[in-house]
């Protein structure tokens, strides 16, 4: 049982590439943070007389078929794809953390409504599902969150449920019984303390994937609406420029890559200092 | 049904590959890129583009269209006019439909009418000045029309004139007569893999001896642009439709032809006439005004389309006049407009269909633009379905949105009564647009038989839609399809048809 | 070879240590020992004592970073210079190794005829059919019922005890002449360990082995080895022929590892005459009590407890003994309410203990206390030690808000723990400190019964016997009734004053520790007490206290 | 015992399909867009749009539609393609097998990449290699599936011509020839996931105690990697690996647009595009039994490695 146990090691053993994907994520936020001060450009303006220029000192990424500097977009973008990934994490983290809390400790018609919850949502390949009810909902990133309300929460509900079902046959769950503890103060005290972290854990990678989906939505064209900066539709539409403008696909494409690799090196280093998996 | 189902449990390895049974390599053949799916041959039933692609090449007209876009008979041989131009009849050559059967004057009475009648017919504007059809013999076809239509020759040239076989549709139904249609044009179906590609194969009996040169075309549905352009340069196919403005230059540098075909297209804006702030004439006037439309159009077309479109009706047709009634760009005008219409500061939308880059570069700079003098406008992306319900049925959550339109013929009545007209059943391209002046003018120029009097018809028609600002003209595009240099005569009509016919391989 | 014996194994000056993020642990520190051909060597020590990193050393099974330092030698042959071939040769061929868990040294995937055969197959190289005979016949030699049949059995359907014997014939597979058995029993119920001895004995004769056995079971070490090593914190303290070390020990700790065992402690105190209140009526009386569990679906009904009845009086200690899988556990749960009764009742002071509900039930509760096995595991992990005895005190508001502190402390003291270990995690305690904040955390409820679910099997011999001595000074403070499950004979002998026997589900007899160890009738029962390993004679009633 | 577990997915399956069928069907129709109206074009006009409407039975109110749509479905006819007006089994079977090809490559690709890489990774443990590879495996996840299937195709398809730039070819050949490129592009996605679990799950198998156990029997180390230490890892990875394969679609739609490969990732998308209602709904249910499909397929192959479940 000790892997439930949280020893917060001393920061010096705290693995390289914890260290590593801590510097690019945060870094990414303070320059979501940062944008309206760092870009140099408003990343919406149209210039007529610079149309496809290629990097340049005033222009350092370049700028796209309508003139916008790229530089400022990719900035702003910064902003756009990391609320997607934070909004679209947290609402289904807290559904799936509170569904997988009630069906794995009060078996029952919340679990067996749960569990069939699962069985419809598994027989979905998670993008036909989302571009359904995008496509029902019109596309845009606020369609995209609902999806993600609808659809993403089910890993979460059943890693809890998996970890309750471990926990309510420890002894200290047996304790808190026969110490005449009610289940509701049992269940917030020492029950959700105790799940949250393999949650957790998974929420930082599903973070990327969260990301990544809402780009490819906006490469199918049901993503964030124009003239919003998203990486993925930024990427999606310096495709046709790939050979004489390649800039325009290539440093979205670049930011979207670090802050994954970013975000997926803070999960790999998080899953290791909560010594959940090896 | 239920065998389909059987064949439903399928083995992963079982090769059920439907891949087109192309007709033996052998033979000269050409693949073509196309943009969209056809999905609907029976020319009666679709008016839309990639279909009317293949209508043209399975089916003859009664008239033909070479490819300088001048008529001659087709498979009418010969036809003389009434004195009062109401009567038309027409003497049928000896041509047979492609397995042999006799196209008679029953085979032509039965196309026309039912393009012209049947209810699920989708576009029968083209034919709706027939009053009565009649088959004198097997080879003169009598047509009656309720007025003097000078348009009406060319007309009978568009693609839902097509002629079809009686005997073969009312034999087989209409499914399964249009799923392998029986073909009367230059080439027939070999084979069609819905949603991916469809085989045509030369039409051994087609009527015009020596056409087509090619034995076989491969239609390759590819919907991503820039996929198409790597199918070129990489030589898998001979021909792209519509690649994007970015590519033409570097396809030209390594030596694919891209011709820009003159086209009869016009690139607009469509304004809402019925949702303010764009029901007052002032603000419309303004929201021109606003537009920078030469830098719109360098910016969008990279360059390669400078003058600007100086009226609401497409620049490649007949009578068209060349006065620019267009509004100049004069940003301080459009802002004094709009303050006179108490507008400033006005909430529009603008709906824009996702997945298509010029329509969203339109979209963005329009914006960009009209915010500079005060109009506020947001952008929406729609998949085309939703698009096409939002601007047809649900009218008060729109204001503008980048279109554009074509004619199939030179002729400029169908674009009127499409684009303009607003009592001939389009709401004047979905703007509603009403001027009884225009609606009546139109009627007129119809009917009108001098040549000279349809000319100042059309201008004053031209005249007051533009300056009342039916819907914002940007620029008349060509048409941006590229070929591989092996291939020869092939190119697009302004009636948008491939001259696959005249095509030849080098 | 300087004596009589030829020398098997010798040991000299051998050092273990493992590089950690804090530095590095010396786990032995020079240990020497000699092992004559064909003899029964015993070493005994308390979890962490080495014993069993030592003889890893041997056949060099510890992970590469272990730092192995001196010298061994097997027949002569230099162990820690040998190349890897040669080493490999030997191992499972000349000296192989028996572990204590089976069920975790089997490979769950594969049939322990393959499991057997494995050894011979890469030293002989024979084909299928000579493999499988050698299975079968290795099996015959470890007493297995239906040899042929269970060649192919799979490790889960076989019980503790046949997996034991599987692993011992693996390592007998191919006439290997030296065995190390790492707490061959431990895991074990006493009846299944009696057997695995006597099959270990019976093997060294018919095949002449050298054997060393590894246990912290004093016990089981005299009553087979020829000669015993005693080791602690690392390093062999004391070692020489059984009677010697065990009849007069030279070191202190050994004598408190004898000290320490069950039989050999005085509990009481004189005044305890360990009769059995007869009159009254029970505080907790289980009457015709069954537990069924499973039943839907395809899997059948198991009957963990059926028609069980017997009575806890005030003031009593009842023993509640049983191998595992005899129900005792699942019994005393039903006592308050974590397992429900299929049928029967379990009334408390004349009321069912299903009826109390709400603030009846917390009363209820707060007379009934029950502590568990795994001490570590009954206390939140996230907790303090402080904020697991606070806890019941703030939420039952036992005493007033500004007395709980003050409160906590006076707890810790009942239970011998000193104040600083307050602000420490669960995890950061030993096992013997870590059950005694658990029955601090039930003491703060002002119990009246005590349910001690094998709080002790967890625990090493001597602090096993701390424990034991606590609660019994407890009982005699406070008044306490207490209902003390196990599986340890010995135990219920010194500490009970009436135990109830169950097996499989049954109940076999009651009566008092008098009547069960010397008249009781029923075999099972006697079949149970003459299992209990014993130190030789004339020894149990040494007079330490 | 193995029709058993059939019988009892069967009977998990209908449920499920019944609550797939309701889900698809309203969400469909709650789409904005009218299928006719895309069908007959923008010049038709709106009596046209009714006449079309009221042959297909659209007209109809929706419950309606639902109750003779769920009857057809029990008699196993899944109703006709409203675009191709061909039955909608037809038009799935012609373009299952662009993407079943593509599927089993790309399985082919990631199964022994997977392998290879975490049994590397597990025996270099914390070393250079192990680095490296977790690297590459966090890159891989990172990358937008598109991305990399642009830029390969760009490189490997244009450039250098090694591969075509897309379409599916004839023949088996030339269709496996093509779908080289996707399939990698695919693979790149999921051989990290796979890995990464498949090297954590070796690295608590190596440490196992039968291991020890077969150590001290001097069995060989290639022999306990392969008997001991990888069968035991393979378990929990092949639930994984199910999970995988039915996510696998979802990768496939976007590699069927960058690569036009007429599969059913392709057509699923221009179904909801062109709001072909019964095809969008034919390929749901075609998901759901795959996904099922595969899930038995896994718990099989499960029971077969280990014996524990077959009691």
């Amino acid at each position: 049982m000790n892997a439930l146990a949280i020893p917060m090691r001393a920061v010096r053993q705290l693995p390289g590439l914890f260290i590593v994907g801590f510097v690019i994520t945060f870094a990414w936020i303070a320059v979501a943070i940062l944008a309206p001060v760092l870009a140099p450009y408003d990343p919406d303006a149209i210039a007529f007389d610079a149309l496809l220029t290629a990097p340049s000192p005033d222009h350092l990424m370049g700028t796209d078929q309508l003139g916008r500097d790229i530089f400022s977009r990719v900035l702003y973008g910064a902003r756009v794809d990391l609320f997607m990934g934070v909004v679209g994490l947290i609402v289904p983290l807290v559904i799936g953390v509170f569904l997988g809390l009630l069906s794995g400790y009060f078996v029952g018609w919340t679990d067996t409504i749960i569990m069939r919850a699962l069985d419809i949502t598994i027989a979905f390949p998670f993008l036909v599902l989302v571009l359904a009810i995008v496509a029902v909902l019109g596309p845009g990133l606020s369609s995209y969150f609902v999806a993600l309300a609808l659809v993403a929460w089910v890993p979460y509900a059943r890693l809890v449920r998996g970890q309750v079902k471990l926990i309510k046959q420890t002894d200290f769950i047996a304790a808190t019984t026969s110490l005449g503890f009610g289940s509701t103060y049992t269940l917030i005290r020492h029950v959700l303390p105790n799940c949250i972290v393999p949650a957790l854990v998974f929420a930082v990678t599903d973070f990327v994937l969260i990301i990544l989906y809402g780009s490819s939505l906006g490469f199918l064209g049901m993503g964030a609406q124009p003239p919003t900066a998203e990486w993925g539709v930024m990427i999606a539409d310096g495709q046709t420029y790939l050979s004489t403008a390649w800039w325009i696909s290539f440093f979205p494409g670049l930011a979207l890559l670090t802050l994954g690799v970013g975000a997926a090196l803070l999960g790999d280093g998080t899953a290791k200092l909560m010594r959940v998996e090896r | 049904m239920n065998y389909a189902f059987r064949k439903m449990l399928f083995a992963a390895t079982v090769a059920i590959s439907s891949a087109p049974n192309i007709a033996s390599a052998d033979g000269v053949s050409i693949s073509i890129a196309v943009a969209e799916n056809p999905q609907q041959l029976d020319p009666m039933r679709s008016a839309n583009a990639p279909d009317i692609l293949l209508h043209g090449q399975l089916y003859a007209r009664l008239l033909h269209r070479d490819s300088t876009g001048a008529l001659s008979p087709g498979l009418a041989e010969s036809w003389t006019i009434s004195e009062d131009g109401k009567t038309y009849v027409f003497t049928l050559r000896d041509a047979v439909f492609a397995d042999g059967s006799p196209i008679t004057a029953e085979d032509v009475v039965f196309s026309l009418d039912r393009t012209l009648n049947h209810p699920e017919s989708a576009y029968p504007a083209p034919l709706s000045a027939i009053e009565s059809l009649e088959a004198k013999d097997a080879k003169t076809v009598s047509i009656a029309l309720k007025s003097p239509n000078a348009p009406f020759l060319g007309n009978l040239e568009v693609f839902n004139a097509s002629i079809v076989s009686k005997t073969d549709v009312e034999a087989r139904g209409e499914e399964e007569a249009f799923a392998k249609p029986l073909s009367s044009g230059a080439f027939m179906v070999d084979s069609w893999d819905r949603n991916s590609s469809i085989q045509l194969v030369k039409n051994p009996k087609y009527y015009r001896d020596g056409a087509p040169n090619l034995d076989s075309i491969e239609y390759r549905i590819v919907e991503d642009a820039n996929t198409r352009v790597s199918l070129l340069k990489a030589g898998e196919v001979n021909a792209v439709e519509g690649v994007p403005y970015a590519n033409i230059a570097e396809l030209r540098d390594a030596g694919f032809e891209v011709p820009l075909e003159a086209s009869t297209k016009t690139q607009i804006i469509l304004m809402n006439h019925d949702n303010p702030p764009f029901d007052d004439v002032r603000v419309r006037q303004a929201a021109v005004m606003a537009l920078d439309r030469v830098a719109i159009a360098k910016a969008v077309t990279q360059g390669l389309v400078t003058e600007v479109a100086n009226s609401s009706l497409p620049g490649a047709l007949n009578f068209h006049s060349q006065d620019d009634a267009a509004l100049p760009y004069d940003p301080a005008q459009a802002k004094a407009l709009l303050e006179d219409a108490g507008a400033v500061g006005a909430e529009v939308t603008i709906i824009q269909v996702s997945g298509s880059q010029v329509s969203q570069q339109i979209a963005l700079l329009t914006q960009a633009l009209w915010s500079q003098v005060g109009l506020n406008a947001k952008i929406e992306q729609l998949d085309s379905a939703a698009f096409r319900t939002r601007r047809k049925t649900e009218r008060d959550d729109w204001h503008a949105a980048p279109a554009w339109y074509y004619n199939e013929t030179l002729d400029p009545d169908l674009a009127v009564r499409w684009a303009v007209c607003g009592t001939c059943g389009s709401n004047a391209f979905h703007t509603g647009y009403r001027n009884e002046t225009v609606d009546t003018l139109t009627e007129e120029a119809l009917s009108e038989t001098d040549v000279a009097k349809r000319a100042e018809l059309y201008a004053e028609i031209q005249q007051i839609s533009t300056n009342e600002v039916v819907h914002i003209p940007l620029y008349y595009p060509p048409f941006t399809n590229a070929y591989a240099s092996d291939v020869e005569g092939l190119f697009m009509t302004p009636a948008f048809q491939w001259t696959l016919e005249e095509a030849k391989r080098k | 070879m300087s004596d009589e014996h030829k020398i098997a194994i010798r040991v000299r000056d051998v050092s273990i240590t493992f590089p950690t993020e804090d530095g590095p642990v010396t786990a032995v520190k020079n240990v020497s020992f000699d092992i004559r051909e064909n003899e029964f060597f015993g070493i005994v020590g308390e979890s962490g004592s080495g014993k069993s990193t030592v003889c890893r050393a041997i056949t060099r099974l510890l992970p590469d970073r272990a730092e192995v330092t001196g010298e061994i030698t097997v027949h002569a042959q230099k162990m820690l210079e040998m190349d890897l071939d040669r080493l490999r040769d030997i191992r499972g061929n000349g000296i192989s190794m028996i572990f204590q868990n089976p069920s975790s040294h089997l490979n769950p995937l594969m049939t322990i005829g393959d499991q057997i055969s494995e050894t011979a197959r890469f030293h002989y190289k024979r084909n299928r059919e000579e493999l499988n005979e050698l299975a079968v016949s290795t099996l015959k030699d470890v007493r297995f019922s239906n040899p042929e049949g269970q060649v192919n059995a799979y490790p889960h359907q076989l019980s503790g005890g046949m997996k034991q014997r599987a692993m011992i014939g693996a390592a007998l597979a191919c006439d290997s002449k030296i065995i190390i058995a790492d707490e061959p029993t431990t895991a074990l119920d006493v009846t299944v360990q009696a057997e695995i001895l006597d099959l270990l004995i019976k093997l060294r004769q018919e095949r002449g082995l050298t054997i060393i056995i590894i246990s912290h079971d004093l016990g089981v070490i005299s009553q087979l080895c020829d000669r015993i090593a005693v080791m602690k914190d690392g390093e062999l303290i004391e070692q020489g022929r059984t009677e010697e070390v065990i009849l007069s020990p030279k070191e202190d700790y050994t004598r408190t590892l004898i000290a320490s065992r069950p039989e050999a402690i005085r509990l009481h105190n004189s005044a305890w005459k360990g009769e059995p209140t007869e009159s009254g009526n029970p505080v907790l009386a289980v009457n015709r009590a069954s537990i069924y569990f499973g039943g839907q679906g395809r899997n059948a009904v198991v009957k963990a407890v059926e028609d069980v009845s017997f009575d806890v009086m005030r003031g009593d200690i009842v023993g509640v003994v049983g191998e595992s899988g005899s129900g005792k556990s699942t019994i005393v749960r039903a006592m308050i309410n974590l397992n429900t009764l299929s049928s029967g009742e379990i009334l408390y002071d004349g009321r069912d203990v299903r009826n109390f509900k709400g603030a009846e039930r917390v009363n209820f509760l707060r007379k009934v206390q029950m502590i568990f096995q795994h001490p570590q595991e009954s206390l939140d992990p996230r907790f303090s030690i402080e904020q697991c005895i606070m806890e019941p005190l703030k939420l039952h508001k036992i005493v007033p808000k500004d007395r709980i502190a003050s409160r906590v402390r006076e707890l810790m003291e009942m239970v011998e723990l000193s104040p600083d270990l307050l602000t420490r995690r669960p995890r950061d305690i030993s096992g013997g400190q870590a059950q005694r904040v658990c029955i601090a955390r039930a003491l703060a409820m002002e119990p009246e019964v005590i349910i001690a679910d094998e709080i002790t099997s967890a625990l090493d011999v001597t602090i096993q016997a701390q424990i034991l001595r606590l609660l019994t000074r407890l009982k005699e403070q406070m008044g306490l009734t207490i209902v003390f499950v196990t599986h340890d004979l010995d135990v219920v002998r010194t500490f009970c004053n009436r135990v109830v026997v169950m097996q499989i589900g049954k109940l076999i007899e009651t009566g008092t520790p008098q009547q069960i160890f010397e008249t009781s009738s029923h075999d099972y029962t006697r079949r149970l007490v003459a299992a209990i390993p014993h130190l030789p004679q004339g020894l149990s009633q040494s007079e330490t206290a | 015992m193995i029709i058993q577990l059939i019988v009892d997915r069967l009977k998990q399956l209908i449920p499920a399909l019944l609550g797939v069928a309701l889900v698809t069907f309203l969400l469909v129709h709650l789409i904005p867009g009218d299928p006719v109206a895309l069908l007959a074009g923008d010049r038709a006009s709106p009596e046209t749009i009714a006449a079309v409407k009221t042959r297909y039975g659209l007209d109809q109110p929706i419950v309606v539609q639902l109750f003779y749509y769920l009857k057809n479905i029990a008699m196993g006819d899944l109703g006709q393609s409203l675009r191709f007006r061909i039955p909608v089994t037809e038009l799935i079977l012609q373009h299952l097998w662009p993407t079943a090809l593509l599927m089993i490559m790309t399985i082919l690709i990631t199964i022994p990449c997977a392998i290879i890489l975490a049994a590397l990774a597990a025996s270099h443990q914390d070393r250079p290699l192990d680095h490296a590879i977790r690297a590459f495996s966090v890159a891989g996840i990172a990358i937008p599936v598109f991305w990399i299937g642009i830029v390969l195709a760009r490189i490997f398809s244009v450039q250098l011509g090694w591969f075509p730039v897309a379409g599916f070819g004839e023949g088996l050949w030339d269709n496996v020839y093509h779908l080289v490129l996707p399939s990698i592009t695919l693979a790149i996605g999921i051989v990290p996931v796979l890995a990464r679990n498949l090297r954590a799950s070796l690295l608590e198998m190596m440490e196992a105690d039968f291991v020890t156990a077969a150590r001290s029997k001097g069995v060989p180390e290639s022999y306990i990697f392969k008997r001991h230490v990888f069968m035991n890892a393979l378990i929990p990875n092949l639930q994984l690996f199910g999970v995988i394969v039915a996510f696998l679609f979802g990768g496939t739609i976007v590699v069927e647009k960058v690569f036009a490969i007429p599969g059913i990732g392709q057509l699923l998308i221009s179904s909801i595009l062109g709001r072909d209602y019964y095809v969008v709904l034919g390929l749901t249910f075609f998901f759901a039994v795959f996904t099922m499909l595969v899930m038995l397929i896994v718990d099989l192959v499960s029971m077969l490695i280990d014996p524990r479940l077959r009691s």
